[in-house]
């Protein structure tokens, strides 16, 4: 059977204010590569209830879409369907051009946040029925889009490495040489939700004062240096060092409490709680010297 | 070679309708700080006519010879307008206040789940109050 | 171009590892992966590391249970490095910050899993695979190793002598994904692939979107033979509806299976009466599979995994991220109710020819993690065994590539005279190339001059115009409906029950998929990210790979762990003691078997009935 | 990477200030405005009200520490608030004098009135 449809799909003038001034292509940018398939076929196939979703449309290169625009697609509905599944749906049957990350499909590999109706979520861990339709799928706000729903996260695992995420136990003896170190089961259940974070970068997306300050390091690599500095294996020495990365300029301090990040965090990381308590032990830290 | 689109500062405005209660308590509490630290400027712009007052300085109101500070204060609690704005004063103050004691307990690291209800709390606090002080605020003026 | 000391391709846990150990050994290494290294699939790794680290456990009985588990097709010179090198290797990366989960006295908690007869999986909750990758990440990061990150390995630049075992590997070519730039990547030592598992060839399955057997492929088509294809392992506990896995370890704790009936069936129906959920996984997928075609099948499909009466401090404890698995992809409370599970494709024991030190036969080339075939698991892999294969191998492929001394290899690898070749089995097909290549090297993805020096550069123009020619291709078929059949043909006739009509019927579907595959363009224009590209180029390597898989199948008339048949319900040990090798000969597969080697270091390993 | 944390400000001052002003102002504030507006209306005030209140050395006192701590916390916040907003280099350091002679003038000149009202001068 031939799977290669027509695109069921009406162009529609952008909705969202960011797009004004964004041309609507004409009606019938065909992308299923010249085959027109009889009518019936496709009404047949999308009888049974479907899902309406928008997703954003860019493309630098490919004339009508350097200019942004949503493309609407109805998608079969199915039970427990996924955002992912139905923008995977929608590039398998209707638009193979239709570009996004993904890999995992369970919620561990961070590829797939996307800005769903208003929210930043993992397209992979949202049931689509639990949102209202028409389903609008953009890239991540405050990240530069590089082709449809894909964004640049360079910036992003920039500032992940800036807070130096590894441990920095120096004078690793050789293999063979290695006792396991203690750590209570308290300890580790303290720095258990910070080690979860799965560099999906929802949080720094959601963010209006990342989205403002460039250099701020951002929820996501405050709660690795969260993970490392709480964690006792590391000396003192090293915890002091990490706060001094932490308590600079565009550190902890810059944060607002907003709690946008804690929101939209599919591992469920208390992000402002970490970075809360930090600023008190910086403080507490800068306290001594008084 | 590719190319990125950047979306530029629109987008954040542009977003407002997607803001989370933390977002608005944020702006909100920003917009009221910025309005204290003004009116303290202009507060003590007022007061300093208390220096002539001091020095005996007087100034005639409707017939009556008094005191140039109580004049002022007095010919502008006069203003209904006036009234008005300190009503909005004080549910700018009220609100600063009491979201500055959400963010005071946030940053305690107390109450972290109930982040946004001790939001709604304080708007809607804060409107009771002010709601509540408008008799007081309003006597003795003359529209 | 690009030029390192040794490329590791892939950034999952094998390769991470292997980076690592090269860095350390000297090397200018550079990983280049189509994923940045957090989105490897070794992060979805839930269970744990099998290692020997308590007092009264010991590496022989780890590999002692990792033969047994193997079905006595496991080659001990590699079982045994594993067991022994897993308690260091394990201790390394809790000294690199990996967060195990910790006992009361503050030492790293173990627990039970099948098939292993002393709790020795060392977990970190139930995310020990997302762990290890961003602790050992983390390692890279430290040690400032360049990482290419969204590059497709599209080939390797391989010599072509008529004799795999001459050949020499210099490099791979690889194309920016964001950009569509297609580069060279110079390898002055070696060449380490890890690109982790086939799970794409099928439709149900616990592999990510990405596993789509890229390394197999080019291995094979560069000469590399693949070893023991046939032998997929079908995770007995995955959710209906997506393929996520549930983790061993919820059985592990004491989770119970039960049909629509209520019955306990592993005791109930005598699957496995010592063992019962914990038998090894083969058998419990088999087991729930007949549960459901004798009509003891939950909505005719699946079977029940019960864990309430574990308790919720018990379970939110250890297995929480269970129970947000199956509440997101099925909807399911696992406080409340119990979670509905059917076998799905999980990991493919087989793969690329290696000796103990990572090398295939071809000089330059390594293969380590799931792409790999050390063989240590043989015809079933033990639950917990495959994280530990990647960070003891993945290391010594790294230090190997790197110049170092690690002993002479006591596997073999390549043709040679330790071989037997095959002979009687009817194909149905023609299996291999499809003859007219139109797509510029489609095909042979191998070598293209015997001449070493312009090796590199010749590949890369044949890459070039590969791609060319896919993107200036105005129509014919799209990749999505090729894989579609292929999934389908391959879970429909190469799953957990095989016969030999079935498996026939697969390869004729496979055959008509290659050719359809001739037909293939993309329709996606642009440059910038084009996943469509890259997806029709993992097509290919799919199809590619699954015809071995049911090459494997077809030609092993047995049945051994994972591979069952129909009509061979018994292991055959006089005849089947023996490794399936296939190997592309100019586009034609061409199936061999080496011995398996049953010597150990202080015993040897004697086949007996597996029983749980 | 390093040179981002090389320009290290112990940040951490300034917001714990902040906390700390704040955590007084919340008691002032509510003082003065409830003294001001509630228990004495304000159309009422008279210069002799004014300076009988601070008369009272407690009274006075408070109110000028609650000047100066307004102050503080005010501008700092402002501070903060344009340097959030990627305030740098020079730019940065205009803001900062222009706000702290702003607000030098503004507690001095309400340390005059204070004093003018207590008939100090
Ligand atoms: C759900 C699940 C649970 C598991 N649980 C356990 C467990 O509890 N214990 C255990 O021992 N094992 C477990 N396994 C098995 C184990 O996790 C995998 O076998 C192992 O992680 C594979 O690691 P890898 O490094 O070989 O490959 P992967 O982690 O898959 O990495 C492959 C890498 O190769 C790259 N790559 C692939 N193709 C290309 C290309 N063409 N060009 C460039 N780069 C490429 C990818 O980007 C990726 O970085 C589990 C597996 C699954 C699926
Ligand atoms: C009455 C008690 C008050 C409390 C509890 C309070 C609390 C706070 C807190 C906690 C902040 C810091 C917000 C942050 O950094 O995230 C803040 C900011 C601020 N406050 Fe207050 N404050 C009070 C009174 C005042 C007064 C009297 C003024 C004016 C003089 C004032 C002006 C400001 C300003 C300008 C800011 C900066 C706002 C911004 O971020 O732009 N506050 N306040
Ligand atoms: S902290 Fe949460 S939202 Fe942020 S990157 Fe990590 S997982 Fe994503
Ligand atoms: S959204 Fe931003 S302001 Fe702080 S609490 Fe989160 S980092
Ligand atoms: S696909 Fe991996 S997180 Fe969604």
């Amino acid at each position: 059977m031939s799977t290669q449809q027509a695109e069921p799909e009406s162009q529609e003038a952008p909705e969202d204010p960011a797009m004004k001034g964004a041309e609507s292509p004409a009606a019938d940018e065909q992308t299923g590569g010249g085959m027109v398939d009889d009518h019936a076929e496709k009404r047949a196939e999308l009888e049974g209830e479907t899902v309406h979703i928008k997703v954003f449309r860019y493309d630098p290169e490919v004339e009508g879409k350097q200019e942004p625009r949503f493309d609407d697609f109805h998608v079969p509905f199915e039970k427990g369907m996924t955002v992912l599944d139905a923008v995977m749906y929608a590039r398998d049957e209707y638009d193979s051009s239709l570009t996004f990350r993904h890999s995992c499909r369970q919620a561990v590999c961070g590829s797939d946040a996307f800005f769903v109706n208003g929210k930043q979520r993992l397209g992979c861990k949202t049931q689509i029925s639990d949102l209202e339709q028409p389903v609008r799928i953009e890239p991540l706000p405050h990240q530069e889009v590089v082709k449809d729903l894909v964004v640049d996260m360079d910036h992003f695992y920039d500032q992940m490495h800036t807070v130096e995420p590894y441990f920095q136990d120096e004078d690793t003896p050789a293999t063979e040489d290695l006792e396991e170190q203690r750590q209570t089961p308290e300890n580790r259940e303290k720095i258990k939700m910070s080690s979860r974070c799965i560099w999906c970068g929802a949080c720094m997306s959601s963010c209006n004062i990342a989205a403002g300050d460039n250099e701020y390091l951002g929820p996501a690599a405050i709660n690795k240096a969260y993970k490392f500095a709480m964690d006792d294996r590391e000396d003192e020495q090293i915890k002091e060092h990490r706060l001094r990365i932490l308590e600079q300029e565009h550190g902890v301090w810059r944060c607002q409490t907003q709690f946008s990040c804690t929101e939209v965090c599919p591992k469920d990381i208390p992000l402002t709680e970490h970075i809360q308590e930090l600023k008190r032990e910086a403080v507490k830290k800068n306290l001594k010297f008084w | 070679m590719s190319q990125s689109y950047n979306r530029g500062l629109v987008e954040d405005f542009g977003r407002w309708k997607e803001f989370s209660a933390g977002m608005w308590a944020w702006i909100f509490h920003k917009f009221t700080g910025w309005v204290l630290i003004g009116y303290l400027f202009t507060h003590i712009a007022v007061l300093s006519t208390s220096i002539g007052g001091a020095q005996g300085e007087t100034t005639m109101v409707g017939g009556e010879e008094l005191n140039v500070y109580t004049a002022t204060l007095q010919g502008l609690e006069g203003l209904f307008l006036i009234r008005l704005l300190e009503v909005g004063l004080l549910a700018v103050a009220v609100f600063h206040i009491l979201n500055g004691l959400r963010l005071l307990m946030v940053d305690l690291g107390v109450g972290l789940e109930a982040q946004d209800k001790s939001f709604y709390a304080s708007l809607v606090l804060t409107g009771a109050i002010t709601v509540a002080s408008v008799p007081t605020f309003l006597t003795g003026v003359t529209i | 171009m690009y030029e390192h000391d040794v490329i590791v391709v892939g950034a999952g846990g094998a390769g991470l590892r292997a980076a690592i150990a090269a860095h350390e050994a000297g090397a200018d290494v550079a990983m280049v992966s189509k994923l940045h290294p957090v989105r490897s699939h070794t992060g979805a790794a839930e269970g744990g590391i099998n290692a020997a680290l308590q007092e009264g456990d010991d590496w022989e009985l780890h590999a002692y249970d990792t033969m047994k588990g193997s079905d006595y097709l496991g080659d001990a010179p590699a079982v045994e490095t594993l067991a022994k090198n897993s308690p260091e290797e394990t201790i390394n990366l809790e000294h690199w910050g990996m967060p195990f989960s910790r006992e009361e006295d503050g030492t790293v908690s173990q627990r039970p899993f099948g098939g292993l007869s002393y709790p020795r999986t060392t977990y970190a909750g139930a995310e020990t695979g997302h762990h290890l990758l961003h602790t050992m990440y983390e390692q890279v990061v430290k040690r400032g190793i360049q990482v290419y990150d969204e590059w497709y390995v599209m080939n390797l630049a391989t010599t072509d002598e008529a004799d795999p075992n001459d050949r020499e590997c210099h490099g791979v070519v690889a194309y920016d994904v964001q950009s569509g730039t297609i580069e060279g990547f110079k390898a002055n030592q070696g060449v380490v692939l890890a690109t982790g598992g086939p799970g794409q060839a099928f439709d149900h399955t616990t592999n990510a979107v990405s596993c789509t057997g890229d390394g197999h492929a080019m291995a094979y088509r560069a000469g590399a033979p693949l070893e023991d294809m046939e032998f997929i392992q079908f995770h007995p506990t995955s959710l209906p509806s997506t393929g996520v896995l549930i983790s061993e370890g919820v059985r592990g704790e004491g989770g119970i299976l039960y049909n629509s009936e209520g019955e306990r069936f592993m005791f109930e129906h005598g699957y496995a009466n010592n063992s019962g959920e914990l038998a090894s996984r083969d058998v419990v997928a088999r087991a729930e599979l007949t549960e459901v075609g004798e009509g003891r099948g939950v909505e005719d499909e699946y079977v029940h995994l019960d864990m309430r009466h574990l308790g919720e401090e018990r379970i939110m404890d250890r297995l929480e991220n269970i129970l947000h698995l199956a509440e997101d992809f099925e909807g399911v409370d696992g406080l409340v109710e119990p979670m509905p599970v059917k076998p799905g494709q999980h990991y493919a024991m087989g793969g690329i020819e290696v000796d103990e030190n990572g090398q295939t036969c071809v000089d330059g080339l390594y293969a380590a993690g799931e792409c790999a075939c050390v063989s240590v698991h043989g015809g079933n892999r033990l639950g917990g065994n495959a994280l530990p294969e990647l960070i003891v191998f993945g290391k010594r492929a790294g230090r190997h590539a790197a110049g170092e001394d690690l002993g002479e290899p006591e596997i073999r690898t390549g043709y040679g005279d330790d071989v037997e070749d095959e002979t009687e089995t009817e194909l149905p097909v023609t299996p291999g190339d499809a003859g007219v290549d139109t797509a510029g090297g489609v095909a042979a993805d191998g070598g293209v001059t015997a001449d070493a020096e312009g090796v590199l550069e010749r590949t890369v123009e044949t890459a070039r115009q590969r791609v060319d020619h896919l993107m200036d291709k105005e129509d014919g078929v799209q990749h999505a409906e090729i894989r579609a059949k292929l999934q389908k043909a391959m879970t429909d006739y190469v799953n957990v029950f095989r016969t030999e009509e079935g498996v026939k019927k697969a390869l004729r579907l496979i055959r008509e998929c290659r050719q359809e595959y001739q037909d293939v363009y993309v329709d996606d224009p642009s440059r910038t990210f084009n996943t469509d590209l890259q997806q029709t180029i993992e097509t290919r390597n799919l199809i590619d790979v699954a015809e071995t898989i049911a090459l494997g199948a077809l030609v092993r008339d047995e049945f051994r762990g994972a591979h069952w048949r129909k009509e061979h319900q018994e292991r055959k040990d006089e005849e089947w003691l023996k490794h399936t090798l296939i190997s592309w000969d100019d586009g034609e597969p061409s199936i061999f078997y080496r011995p398996v080697i049953l010597e150990g270091e202080n015993k040897t390993y004697e086949p007996k009935e597996r029983s749980y | 990477m390093a040179e981002r944390y090389s320009s290290f400000t112990p940040g951490g001052t300034g917001w714990f200030l902040q906390r700390i002003t704040a955590a007084f102002l919340v008691v002032v504030l509510a003082f003065h405005f409830f003294l001001l507006h509630f228990v004495n209306h304000a159309y009422e005030v008279t210069f002799m009200g004014t300076q009988t209140r601070m008369q009272n050395v407690g009274y006075f006192l408070t109110m000028v520490l609650f000047l100066i701590t307004a102050t503080f916390h005010g501008v700092n916040g402002v501070y903060n608030a344009l340097v959030n907003q990627g305030l740098e280099g020079g730019r940065k350091k205009a803001v900062l004098a222009v706000l702290t002679l702003a607000s030098v003038a503004l507690v001095a000149q309400g340390i005059y009135v204070a004093l003018a009202m207590r008939g100090m001068i």
